[in-house]
């Protein structure tokens, strides 16, 4: 039940911590180029409209990832206990 | 005044930092003094020069429309990376027309520039 | 739920201060309380008063000020990091013999055992 | 020969602006002139007079302080990153109903043609 | 005081930013309040943990030395990661004795750290 | 005739500009681990000596890397007329 919050344009796999299916990971900042990858990860993936619309890759999100606003990355943060910022 | 010739290279993608900005500010001073001045993109620099950057949402200045005014400016070429882009899930439709890959023997074409700046 | 943010970007070269403005305002439009913004590392800088940002840019010190003030949150900046920084209050100008201070009005100068006690105390920490 | 020193690396949170500073000092050991150094991007926070870093840390503004002073150079700081990063001067602090001023005596606000102009009559441009 | 379980990850090299400085003395300071807190080092964090580290002539504080004092300031483990090592030119030999490689299931143990922070 | 000074952990191979016998490098601040890898560039390459002790890593500089200090950085700067930070 944990939230990661990707900021960089790194790979989730790469991470040390152990994605699984009860995780959430928001992709903001330069994170949301990652939804552009094939991402193979347990966690349900989101990226923050906002940084989408203003990097140029709103029509490129796959569908499997799901666009939200800070309303959105606000609900998040509420159902999961643990927030890890990478 | 003399002439010297500049290459501005952008190897950071927008709006996470300020480094390209900073760059282009000294790109624009360079060309108002009538300099000879180029610009490439490399690596993450390539999202730079993706269309649709709309940051209104994100309450920040689109620093990257500002490649579109390059000539406007007085920067000579803007040019890019092939190599970079064919490694990034984007492809050259998706950049703005302003912009066209670096000739291929432009790695040795460097050595001619006075300066080069790696933003 | 009771929130508490903890800032480590710098404003303008990075990001995270901008994006963590809007989850804090998104935070309290939905009733949720903020209890304490913690500023340590770059994130000091975010207590500048002395910044002057393009009109037509966020003033992000200036709207961190107005977001504590109207909601009653504790605005508390790592004293060590703001001392490098050069984010001083009248008090630490006056023990070190400048004329001038840059702290905005509002933020506090504070250790980071009250960032530890946020972690222990909130339901919620969220670092950007 | 004439040397300028382009510093845009932030004092303390990252290394170049020490590292500008060791050599500007071999530079000047040398014999070489410095006839410029110019702060910009996140490099300005070297003209902050108010850090107060720990006492057994190098103080960066203040070094850089004197090495100009003592050897003649221009110090000059990129006006625009200047205002957005919280460095302004007495003049611009009124202009913007400001009580207080950080720049440190001896660094002047100006604009980056002062660079390009650097660039086009140093024998040697270092960024740092 | 309620106890709760931090694991500060350092992935960082020392000295050209003050990063890791800053995690340790967060980390520093949890330990103070008697928190249960361990670190992990990995990627170019583990270039903190080598041996030899002199930074005299560099007129900077060693902070990597504050690593070895990790015990008596309260720090549990201290761990790195032996794939990030296998691929740096680095060996064990060359790591303090103070660190140890992280158990092998560690990162399905790391579900159980109630706070984790990235330096 | 080009100085590159390289500040960051970085590989020499992966730079858009290419490097000649005529060019020498200087690796500084990170940009010494760069130093531990098998360096395959024409240009000569040299260690800033402040920076390698600092970073423990000086017994493992290999013998076809001059380490020099902060006056052979300058005597480098002395003789490329062009100078590039990478």
């Amino acid at each position: 039940m944990t939230l990661y919050i990707c900021k960089h344009n790194i790979s989730l796999e790469s991470i040390p911590e152990k994605l699984t299916q009860d995780d959430a990971v928001i992709l903001i900042e330069d994170g949301v180029y990652q939804a552009l990858n094939t991402v193979n990860v347990l966690a349900k993936v989101y990226v923050l409209d906002e940084d989408v619309q203003a990097r140029g890759i709103a029509n490129k999100i796959p569908s499997t990832i799901s666009s939200i606003n800070y309303s959105g990355f606000v609900k998040l943060t509420e159902v999961h206990q643990r927030i890890i910022t990478l | 005044m003399q002439k010297k010739s500049f290459l501005f290279i952008f190897s950071q993608a927008p709006h996470s930092n300020l480094s390209a900005k900073e760059g282009m500010d000294f790109a624009f001073s360079c060309a108002a003094f009538e300099q000879d001045v180029d610009a490439l993109f490399i690596d993450d620099g390539i999202f730079q020069l993706l269309k649709h950057q709309d940051t209104k949402a994100l309450q920040v200045k689109n620093h990257s429309a500002g490649i579109e005014a390059f000539s406007l400016y007085g920067i000579n070429h803007c040019y890019y990376d092939a190599n970079s882009l064919s490694i990034k899930p984007v492809t050259a439709n998706d950049l703005i027309s302003e912009c066209s890959p670096c000739p291929e023997d432009f790695s040795e074409k460097m050595s001619g520039y006075d300066f080069i700046y790696h933003y | 739920m009771e929130y508490c943010l903890h800032i480590t970007s710098a404003p303008y070269s990075e990001q995270g201060s901008l994006t963590a403005l809007n989850l804090a305002r998104a935070l309290v439009e939905k009733g949720h309380k903020i209890s304490r913004i913690f500023f340590s590392g770059n994130g000091v800088l975010n207590a500048n008063a002395l910044c002057v940002p393009p009109q037509d840019e966020v003033h992000l010190p200036q709207s961190w000020q107005i977001l504590g003030k109207e909601n009653n949150i504790e605005m508390m900046v790592c004293v060590s990091s703001a001392l490098k920084h050069g984010i001083i209050n009248e008090q630490e100008a006056k023990r070190y013999n400048k004329d001038h201070h840059s702290i905005l009005d509002g933020f506090e100068l504070t250790g980071l055992g009250q960032l530890v006690d946020a972690c222990l105390t909130s339901d919620r920490v969220i670092r950007l």
